[in-house]
């Protein structure tokens, strides 16, 4: 294995690197926007006098590249900064916000995984059949109506009309844990699309797989049909869905702004807004730099499993 | 004005029994984030402002018609020439047990004021020279000021003007912050909740409740769902349309303050086509007030006079309603030689019904021959671009004086005029006012002023939104007719659980 | 024999597809112990029939009499075995698979060490015998040979009463060969029916039982194999049987012969593993070298860098003294025609969706600028010689027979007038009279098309009759390399001599009756 | 043989086209149909001559409804071919190619793309520029490239080392045949199940934008930006957010049957069916292939 050891190392290296773009393409993106932290605050008081001062004691009259440099030095000694919208340090926002937010996505996924894939598996096995359409149909109907629509839907029903469920988490703060029936709702809607396209993606490979004539002969070998399915089919369906599942851990642990709003769980994704709103751009950055981690490694992972679900692709001449 | 404080409960509330002391209410309120402090002097937001009005009082506060009315100030007296003002301290007390003394309000103004820092109160307090003013006694401050001002209990009222004790540092206000307001401390996570406790020593007569604890809750439905799930008993900030779903159904009480909010569209009266005041009738005539509350605010609003402060103190409300007068304003644009005009509307989803409206004048103008294009932008910056450039912009206003309102928007010195209304004689009529001691004579002045707007202002007020809130249906003694921003508007000393 | 039932039947079963019968009323019975081999030519519907055992059919065929089978599984060792090896497993999950199925009685903590000690076992009855190695491997690290094997492993593994082995010894060397037939032989001795669906007269005369001899998807002849053997009364039957006439390369290596290619200094790699060292090799040109080496060696290894299929090596192919590219990704047009491959799996070599005559004709439409229309034509020719007739060659590759793909597969080559072709196993799925035949074909364009040179990768000594010159692998190394009347008659090298041995495949003493 | 080439799974096919045309012919002939707006009511009514209602700002829903598929038909489309168009190279030329570095090229800075929130993308675009459709259409593409492209490469990458590729090679066939007509080919199913989903996601990122101040005006005539804007007043007005809705479910629902039905038409080389089931005794069975 040592050309996948000497190929992920090589990956994680170039993975620095594209932290680093990511850090230098949100900062630019940010600076870009139009205002800064100073007309931010102001908000309706625009008054520029203000803004001006604002400016000054946010150290904003500064160029952008110093300001992007001092961060970075900050950086290297694990100082992600300090918010200028606060001076809290940023550490303590992400933080705070990592733990309902890894909390949402581990529970996520953890259901995401054997119901998106079995799902699929089960349409694809049924191909065309009653099965097949109606796990199509419904997942297709449930991915068409927009999360939030699908969130208030639940709300009114699950919670204010039968009462089983909390609506929101609100006051709940970061104690997600304590109050597990507030993660219900929020949960469903989360997975309500990733389900649809990950199953979609399984069926389609499986259905190929399926047909296959190394399935037929697992089959013929008398092969119990779950396990033909499922380890001998599935590896081979697995490299498209597997990029599908780490582009939604992705969104999950980046921050799902609507379902956080919509449940009052204070995530990434609401830091996230908040700090673009505010401008405050070292909130911003460091948030980036989660993000980029976080992308680097799940694409990484990714292209693992492709990689070995297609094991023939290193032979190519 | 006048100072009934103790009767503020009964006002709205009659048969709202008697009330019951303990519980906890929880509020949701749309909030900052995690950048939430309970600094109150950097309130910005509502629910900055609800928190920091729980904590800390003021020497004054609007009431009902934006009139100050005294709180810490247990009265105020000018001298002849309205440059220096006597204000007495009531006996009152921090949460810390030391009383409220002349000096506290000193250095609390004085923090205001620092030059360094950018607290939004800095420019309200801008007529005080805090150099000159001075503690005379144990409760008295007199206040210098550099200009005749009439109107300075209206500085005392100043969003953000709170009262802290002496030499309090930046570091006390989020751990253990202390005020003399209904509430003590207890605790607080930003961008999530506060909760605070009755002050049973409290001035104004110790709150009804035990507990009181604010939770934030940025987007309407979680707040109107937690609300309906019996998760808090006070959602601030409804949409219209919520509230007209669950208005009368017995579920949750519906509360609709009136006269909040101004919504405008602002002309820049400095440059074409606005510099023409044809122009500027023409678009009064333009508007169809109606159809803009019903298809913006869901029709949760009153039509506006182009006028800033409908049913506020001075509020010239002798001035005949506008109507749209499409063909009128066609033969205005004529005149002034504006036929096939286009303008360019600037919007964005900075506040509620700002993008419905643009597109529904947007309609309305083309009826009468004028091309509207409407251009959205970004909503974090959206004040400050519109301040400066473009032509015609939405605009909305929060409860204010109407005095304050011209000092800050309309005078050629006014730091956000964003009608660009440059007029001395303008000015002059405002200064007038604020060496007027006489109060029906000022009234006289005001209302001249507000004539001339009226005719060829810059600002097109096409309504006043209703504020609306929600409530559990235990929840008694809410206000129903403070505005937005006024002393009896998100106040909770004197709300009880039934 | 009368006592013995039989445990799976064919009778009268008859298989139309698109109103053309592929098989037509054949009646088999498979009995306990016993092998029966099905012979025939290329495309006469063997394939067929076994899979009916498996009761698998072509789609949309229409099928009618009747399949018994007595148990519910039958081992099946399909002609081409790289399509049954799940590519995304490794061999050991896809052998512990099958096991599990074995060990299911014992109690679960001894299963484990009971399914591996059963693989171990079933690789070595199917001469996979660094078997431990091999288990982590995936499919495609495999030779073909490899992988034959190791579905032959499945089959031994399954226990099943009834074994369908396609074409278990193609891409075998004669050892290996030899073993594979004396397994077979053992399963069957365990009281398992065998059906051998083999091209291989040698490997049928040796085993079998019982012959069938089928033609155009009809049996013509049926019967004990020695009766068979001895007075075949059909006269396709003498006619597939006759005595291989010995061809003997006669191109000659005249001296005008220069060398077209030549292999310098070659150390291949799988990974980190060197399978392959070739110090010198060449070939010149009018000539035909075999390559001959045991399973595994590295002949397709070799081919595959010559063909710029392969490119983890060091050292160089030379053409005409000119290094080629390693990939065929740079070789210019001239270099892709020059060198030619024909790969050892067929099937995999083709777009199963596409008619074959399109994907043939595309070599000399992309290699030789033909207009399509032109190519077409040409590409029919080519089949039709090969005895793919017009519509056989219309068809999409999955519904042609093993052999009938591998000469498809030869014919695209040979359409980019290669002047080094180089064959993998080409003949190994074909019957001696069609094999006769393409040899014919190659040896009148070696004699006629000069410039056109021949490397014959081939486990058979028939075959290899046709060179020249013989290169002999063993290991990833060239133990010898001569003329062919020197190495096949005088061999120097121990392991050449093993090699060429009279393989003489001993007859089954058991249960002849 | 030929016949049953051709021969569709006609309900599942008939369902599909079913579903697809009702949104389809609304959004086309949509428009001729609609007339002249009405004036404005209050919004989030019924009745009034509306009979679907008003919307967020009073207008007449069905009159909305009428008018606004074409928008979500073309510009989603439009974004989703695009973002295809792009995606479908650089996904095959990566799990092609054997140059690594040519593959860490064109993959590792969409990778970059992907890590930036889409959110600010999108807040950055409609604040410097201000796109028109196309504009919004290439944004919506840009943003769903990376992610289509990593889902292309890992489809295509175990097909492109078969044989059969190499057989292709050797012929000096040419690259565009190789990847699209060969690679591409083979892929097609999974590419399709992503597609049908992505046009789903694209609808209401054109809606978000919307919002955002590209492209489309934030109250225009669009059933994505219908959806999104007429939420508020989903428990009075249930019907401007319920109409649009259903019809891009139908819409999204129809896509994805006609390409299953289609997909599972196309496929020729159907596996070889399992007809007897073992260890029973199957005399004279006669299998036909359906009609
Ligand atoms: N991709 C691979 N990775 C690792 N090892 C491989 C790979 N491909 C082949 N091998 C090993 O390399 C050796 C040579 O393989 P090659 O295919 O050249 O054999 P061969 O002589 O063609 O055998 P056969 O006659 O069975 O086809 C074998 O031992 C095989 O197991
Ligand atoms: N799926 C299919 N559809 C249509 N025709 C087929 C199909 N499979 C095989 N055939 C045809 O049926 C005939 C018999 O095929 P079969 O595979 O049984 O031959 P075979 O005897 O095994 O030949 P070989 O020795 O070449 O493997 C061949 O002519 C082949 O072209
Ligand atoms: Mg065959
Ligand atoms: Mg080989
Ligand atoms: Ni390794």
């Amino acid at each position: 294995m040592s050309g996948l050891g000497s190929w992920a190392a090589r990956r994680l290296l170039l993975g620095g690197a594209q932290t680093v773009a990511v850090v230098v393409l949100v900062f630019a993106l940010t600076e870009a926007l139009p205002g800064d932290a100073a007309v931010a605050l102001a908000g309706d008081q625009p008054d520029p006098a203000r803004i001006a001062a604002i400016r000054e004691a946010l150290d904003l009259d500064r160029p952008a590249y110093e300001r992007l440099a001092d961060w970075a030095t900050g950086l290297l000694h694990a100082d992600f900064g300090h918010s200028l919208t606060s001076g809290r340090p940023v550490s303590s926002y992400i933080s705070d916000a990592f733990g309902p937010t890894l909390l949402l996505a581990g529970l996520t996924v953890a259901l995401l995984v054997p119901v998106g894939v079995g799902l699929g598996v089960l349409a694809a096995r049924y191909e065309g059949r009653f099965v097949d359409r109606l796990i199509s149909s419904v997942t297709l109907g449930v991915y068409a109506v927009p999360e939030f629509a699908f969130g208030v839907l639940l709300v009114t029903v699950f919670a204010l009309r039968l009462d089983w469920l909390p609506p929101t988490a609100v006051g709940y703060g970061t104690d997600l844990l304590g109050h597990p029936a507030a993660l219900v709702l929020p949960v469903l809607v989360l997975l309500s699309r990733p389900v649809c396209s990950l199953s979609r993606l399984v069926r389609a490979g499986m259905i190929d797989a399926l047909a296959s004539p190394y399935v037929a002969h697992a089959r013929r070998y008398g092969i119990p049909g779950a396990r033909v399915r499922y380890a001998h089919a599935l590896p081979n369906a697995m490299a498209p869905a597997a990029q599908q599942l780490a582009r939604t851990v992705d969104w999950l642990l980046c921050g799902v702004i609507v379902v956080e709003a919509l449940f009052v769980i204070p995530g990434l994704g609401t830091v996230l807004m908040n700090a673009v709103a505010e401008r405050d751009v070292p909130v911003v950055q460091g948030l980036a730099v989660v993000f980029g981690v976080i992308t680097v490694v799940l694409n990484l992972g990714a292209d693992l499993v492709a990689h070995r679900f297609a094991p023939r692709a290193e032979v190519a001449a | 004005g006048s100072s009934d404080n103790d009767s503020g409960s009964d006002a709205g509330s009659a048969n709202d029994g008697k009330p019951r002391r303990g519980g906890r209410l929880r509020a949701a309120f749309a909030g900052g984030g995690a950048s939430e402090t309970l600094d109150p002097h950097l309130a910005n937001l509502f629910a900055d402002v609800a928190r920091a009005k729980a904590l800390f009082d003021k020497l004054a506060d609007y009431g009902d018609d934006l009139s100050a009315q005294p709180r810490l100030a247990s009265g105020w007296e000018p001298n002849a020439g309205l440059d220096r003002w006597n204000v007495t301290l009531r006996k009152a007390d921090f949460h810390d047990g030391k009383p409220v003394t002349a000096e506290d309000v000193l250095f609390s103004y004085r923090r205001i004021a620092d030059p360094e820092k950018a607290f939004r109160a800095k420019a309200s307090l801008e007529p005080i020279d805090l150099k000159a003013s001075r503690a005379v006694d144990e409760r008295t401050v007199e206040f210098v000021l550099k200009r005749p001002t009439a109107e300075f209990p209206n500085v005392l009222a100043a969003f953000g003007a709170y009262i802290v004790p002496d030499a309090t540092s930046d570091a006390d206000f989020d751990k253990k912050p202390v005020g003399s307001g209904p509430f003590r401390f207890v605790s607080f996570a930003p961008g999530r909740s506060a909760v605070f406790r009755r002050n049973e020593a409290y001035w104004d007569g110790a709150p009804h409740l035990d507990e009181l604890e604010f939770v934030v809750a940025n987007e309407e439905s979680a707040r109107v769902n937690a609300l309906l799930g019996g998760q808090v008993e006070y959602a601030h900030e409804l949409n219209p349309t919520t509230a007209r779903a669950h208005e009368g159904k017995g579920q949750i009480e519906i509360v609709r303050l009136r006269n909040s909010a101004m919504q405008a569209f602002a002309m820049k009266t400095d440059r074409p086509p606005f510099d023409d005041k044809r122009v500027r009738e023409a678009f009064f005539l333009i508007a169809d007030r109606q159809e803009l509350i019903d298809g913006a605010l869901s029709g949760a609003g009153v039509v506006g006079n182009d006028l800033f402060g409908k049913g506020y103190e001075y509020y010239a409300d002798g001035l005949p309603q506008r109507e749209q007068d499409l063909d009128r304003a066609r033969s205005l644009l004529k005149k002034a030689g504006a036929e096939k005009l286009k303008v360019t509307l600037d919007t964005s989803a900075v506040a509620a019904g700002f993008t419905e409206a643009a597109g529904i004048f947007r309609d309305q103008a083309a009826k009468a021959g004028v091309t509207v294009e409407v251009k959205m932008g970004s909503k974090d910056s959206y004040w400050a671009d519109i301040l400066d450039s473009g032509t015609l912009c939405c605009y909305r206003s929060g409860a204010m004086p109407i005095e304050s309102h011209i000092s800050q928007r309309l005078l050629t010195d006014s730091t956000t005029n964003a009608t660009k209304w440059h007029h001395k004689d303008f000015d002059a009529l405002y200064h007038q006012a604020q060496s007027t001691k006489d109060e029906k004579d000022r009234a006289a002045v005001f209302d001249r002023m507000q004539r001339r707007l009226y005719a060829e202002g810059g600002f097109l007020v096409w309504g006043f939104a209703d504020w609306i809130i929600g409530t559990a249906r235990t929840v008694k003694g809410v206000e129903r007719t403070a505005p937005a921003n006024s002393l009896d508007w998100a106040r909770f000393d004197k709300v009880w659980l039934a | 024999m009368s006592e013995l039932t039989p445990v799976a039947e064919i009778e009268e079963l008859t298989v139309e597809v698109g109103g053309r019968r592929i098989v037509d009323e054949v009646s088999l019975r498979v009995l306990p112990g016993r092998v029966t081999a099905l012979v025939g030519a290329s495309g006469s519907g063997k394939t067929t029939t076994g899979r009916a055992l498996l009761g698998e059919f072509p789609s949309d065929a229409r099928v009618t009499g009747s399949v018994r089978v007595d148990e519910a599984l039958v081992g099946y060792v399909p002609q081409h075995p790289a399509a049954v090896l799940n590519p995304a497993r490794r061999v050991g999950a896809l052998l512990y698979d099958i096991a599990r199925g074995q060990v299911r009685e014992l109690p679960r903590r001894a299963r484990r060490a009971a399914a591996r000690e059963h693989v171990l076992n079933a690789l070595e009855m199917a001469q996979l015998h660094d078997g431990s190695r091999l288990l982590r491997r995936f499919p495609h690290q495999l030779s073909g040979g490899q992988q034959q094997r190791v579905v032959l492993a499945q089959a031994l593994l399954l226990g099943a009463r009834v074994v369908v082995a396609d074409e278990p010894t193609t891409g075998q060397d004669a050892l290996t060969k030899r073993r594979v037939v004396d397994e077979l032989a053992a399963v069957a001795a365990r009281g398992i029916g065998v059906v051998l669906l083999s091209h291989d007269l040698e490997t049928v005369r040796a085993l079998a039982d019982e012959v069938l001899v089928m033609r155009d998807g009809r049996v013509v002849e049926s019967g004990p194999t020695e009766r068979v053997w001895l007075a075949p009364s059909h006269p396709w039957t003498r006619e597939l049987l006759a005595e291989q006439p010995t061809l003997t390369g006669d191109a000659p290596a005249t001296s005008d012969s220069y060398t077209v290619l030549r292999v310098r200094g070659l150390r291949a790699r799988h990974r980190d593993v060197e399978v392959l060292h070739t110090p010198e090799l060449a070939l010149r040109s009018g000539e035909c070298l075999a390559v001959l080496g045991r399973s595994g060696s590295g002949k397709t290894t070799l081919a595959r860098c010559m063909a710029g299929l392969h490119r983890t090596y060091v050292g160089e192919v030379l053409l005409d003294g000119v290094a080629l590219p390693r990939s065929l990704r740079d070789r210019a047009r001239g270099q892709l025609a020059a060198v030619q491959y024909v790969f050892q799996d067929a099937r995999a070599s083709f777009d199963e969706r596409r008619p074959v005559l399109d994907q043939v004709a595309r070599t000399a439409v992309r290699l030789r600028g033909v207009p399509p229309r032109d190519a077409r034509a040409e590409a029919a020719e080519v089949l039709n010689n090969l005895g793919l007739a017009g519509e056989l060659a219309a068809r999409s590759a999955a519904r042609l027979s093993g052999g009938e793909l591998q000469r498809a597969a030869l014919a695209r080559a040979l359409l980019a007038r290669p002047r080094v072709l180089v064959c993998d196993e080409i003949t190994s799925g074909l019957d001696t009279v069609t094999r006769r035949g393409i040899l014919d074909l190659l040896a009148g364009l070696l004699r006629n098309r000069d410039g056109l040179s021949l490397v014959l990768i081939t486990h058979d000594l028939d075959t290899a009759r046709l060179a020249s010159r013989i290169a002999v692998l063993d290991a990833g190394q060239v133990v010898e390399q001569g003329s062919a009347e020197d190495i096949l008659t005088a061999p120097a090298h121990p392991f050449t001599v093993s090699l060429t041995e009279k393989h003489s495949l001993q007859g089954r003493s058991l249960g002849k009756h | 043989m030929r016949r049953r080439e051709k021969w569709l799974p006609s309900g599942r096919f008939a369902l599909g086209a079913a579903l697809v045309c009702v949104p389809l012919v609304l959004a086309l002939f949509g428009p001729l149909f609609a007339g002249e707006p009405g004036p404005r009511a209050t919004s989030f009514t019924l009745g009034g001559g509306h009979w679907l209602g008003t919307d967020f700002v009073g207008r007449d829903v069905w009159w909305q409804v009428l008018f606004g598929g074409r928008p979500v038909v073309v510009v989603a489309l439009a974004a989703t071919t695009l973002a295809y168009l792009v995606a479908l190279p650089v996904g095959l030329i990566s799990a092609l190619t054997h140059r690594t570095w040519l593959e860490e090229v064109l993959m590792r800075p969409l990778d970059v793309l992907l890590a930036v929130p889409s959110l600010l993308m999108i807040l950055l675009v409609a604040s410097v520029f201000s796109p028109g459709a196309a504009g919004l259409a290439l944004l919506v593409a840009l943003v769903n490239i990376p992610d289509a492209a990593r889902i292309v490469r890992a489809a295509a990458a175990d097909v492109a080392s078969r044989p059969a590729v190499e057989a292709l090679r050797m012929q000096g066939e040419s690259w565009w045949r190789i990847a699209v007509g060969h690679v591409g080919r083979s892929i097609l199913r999974p590419l399709a199940a992503d597609a049908g989903v992505r046009l789903t996601g694209v609808l209401y990122l054109v809606a978000t934008a919307a919002f955002l101040g590209i492209g489309v005006a934030p109250d225009a005539a669009d059933w994505a930006v219908m959806v999104d804007r007429n939420r508020t007043g989903l428990f009075v007005q249930p019907w401007a957010v319920v109409v649009p809705a259903l019809l891009i479910v139908t819409l999204t629902m129809g896509c994805n049957l006609l390409f299953d039905a289609l997909l599972s038409a196309g496929r020729d080389v159907t596996p070889e069916r399992v007809v007897v089931r073992r260890g029973v005794d199957v005399r004279d069975r006669t299998k036909e292939p359906r009609p």
